[in-house]
């Protein structure tokens, strides 16, 4: 199922079709729409545009639609319908007579030619851009460091918005009086002396442990402070991040 | 290059993106619109001359530093750069009605295309190709949708005037439509 | 310039990040070190003697163009390429707390923001937009924040006493709890 008698300019994606009687193929994906699977068949037959034969080119437009499986876009369907509404008006007898007598082919015609047009366009853009798509522009600007930033624009009502947006997201109030705690250093102090009773070594974290307070966390924090100042542990972090450890100093100066 | 040439320069390379004469006309307020013209021509003329691999295109009605084409396919080769995303034929051909008939409902792109083409604008608009320019009459005053300047910086050209004429497209049958009020005048 | 000192050019140019040796090698895969570096010469005495606006610098990620320093001032001041921008949402609402209870301390605009606004109040003050105005009682004396004349600039009032609705806001942005009592004195 390689290459057709058509080679069609767009690039080949999946499946061909290849209907009964009438030799044309179709390329799945290639089309952009009904009107573009319509064009392709007119083009493909070399039928004059001004005077489509309905009949023939709506039951291999039909035929496309099935061997495609667009059977679900509704888009294709309408077409389908279309090209049968025309096809039957055309068999409608018409006074001989009729000056008022228009083609029902001609609002389709419009369309097509105009969908051309389009197409042609959109063939114009592609090349332009890919032309210009070999162009390439700076990619990347360093910013200097000596610049100052951008200038910056700052509205009043901007401000206005900003203010309602900060007061709708405050917490309620609080409205209780906090008790004041007091640092309780001292009795911090004890517990984790304590503490270096059962090891010689402890990380911050476990030290300190889970403190209910920031009172409490103070407490802890000041007391290892005080402890490392009058030389009972030493404090230390063996790498950059790492955590921090806190180490009993060996006894002998003091025993 | 003199001053005026050298700031050009500086302005070009420093921007990234095409700059219009008024606002190059900033770096030397008291410059003419000759003077200009004529750095950028030096401009262009030195980068020629010393065999440079970037050149001053005039694009989106402004001006540009850009890589000349002949280096494109070494450069991204290298994978040093990528080239930009192909268009789809869908967006291409939605592209090519709202730039023909802007600003352009959805309702009459699809009229013309035949198609839905909400996926296809959704993601042009992202890419900054297209925008909202405003809203039309009629029942729910539907959106209306004009390119950008990235439009024209994407195709490389000024303005919507480089675009062929309706009237040199290779479609014989000029249909009874209006298509071609806006490049006809 | 030769092929070699083109390509290099249009790389530096193009490139979304500065270009080490080893991704330039790339573009020339038989070019030696050497060359590659000789290329890189070729490139800034070119650029040198052509008297142009730009360099090539290397930094610690690789070679890059540069605009040079004194053409990057008189762009500065045209203000062609630094199209002013908006302020962020947390900028903006940061800038708020501060306009409407000004002198504020960071604790205190983090109280009322409930988020952090390290980040936020370091740019504001690089923009000029806030600055410290002293440092308040308590803890650790912290720095106390206020607006700038160009903030005043900016909104076009000219002072503190023509922001709408002053006296009413600067109620309602009062911290939920007064950061002196957590402490205890």
């Amino acid at each position: 199922m390689g290459a057709g008698p058509s080679a069609s300019l767009r690039p080949v994606t999946t499946s061909l079709a290849r209907s009964g009687d009438a030799s044309f193929v179709v390329r799945l994906d290639t089309f952009s729409g009904p009107l573009d699977l319509l064009l392709h068949l007119i083009r493909e037959q070399e039928i004059d545009i001004t005077d489509i034969p309905i009949s023939r080119v709506a039951e291999q437009f039909l035929q496309a639609v099935h061997a495609l499986g667009l059977n679900e876009a509704a888009e294709y369907l309408e077409m389908a319908a279309q090209l049968l509404r025309i096809k039957i008006q055309l068999l409608l007898p018409r006074p001989f007579d009729d000056e008022e007598w228009e083609d029902p082919r001609a609002e389709l015609v419009r369309r097509l030619l105009e969908y051309e047009q389009i197409r042609e366009l959109a063939e114009w853009l592609a090349e332009q851009a890919r032309q210009h798509g070999d162009r390439f522009a700076r990619g990347w600007i360093p910013e200097p460091p000596e610049q100052p930033d951008r200038p910056v624009t700052v509205g009043l009502e901007e401000l206005l918005l900003a203010v309602e947006r900060v007061i709708e997201a405050m917490p309620e109030p609080v409205l209780h009086r906090v008790v004041p705690r007091p640092l309780d250093v001292e009795g911090a102090t004890r517990r984790i002396r304590s503490r270096f009773d059962e090891r010689d070594e402890w990380t911050l974290g476990d030290l300190v442990g889970r403190s209910r307070s920031i009172a409490d966390l103070l407490s802890s924090l000041l007391a290892v402070l005080e402890l490392a100042r009058v030389g009972f542990v030493r404090i230390a972090q063996r790498q950059p991040f790492g955590s921090v450890v806190i180490r009993r100093e060996p006894t002998d100066a003091a025993a | 290059m003199n001053r005026l040439t050298q700031l050009l320069e500086a302005a070009l390379f420093a921007a990234a993106h095409p700059l219009p004469l008024s606002e190059l006309a900033k770096l030397q307020p008291d410059a003419s619109h000759e003077e200009l013209l004529e750095g950028l021509r030096a401009l262009r003329d030195q980068y020629e001359r010393g065999g440079h691999a970037v050149d001053v295109v005039e694009v989106a009605e402004g001006y540009q530093l850009v890589t000349r084409p002949e280096f494109a396919e070494a450069i991204a080769e290298a994978q040093i750069v990528r080239r930009p995303r192909k268009l789809s034929q869908a967006a291409l051909e939605t592209l090519a009605v709202i730039a023909y008939r802007q600003p352009v409902s959805r309702a009459e792109i699809e009229e013309i295309r035949g198609v839905s083409v909400d996926g296809v604008l959704r993601s042009l608009q992202e890419r900054g190709i297209i925008e909202a320019v405003g809203r039309g009459e009629g029942l729910g005053r539907p959106m209306l949708y004009g390119t950008t300047a990235l439009f024209f910086e994407l195709l490389g050209v000024r303005s919507l005037d480089e675009l062929p004429r309706l009237e040199e497209l290779s479609v014989a049958l000029r249909p009874p439509s209006d298509l071609g009020e806006l490049t006809g005048s």
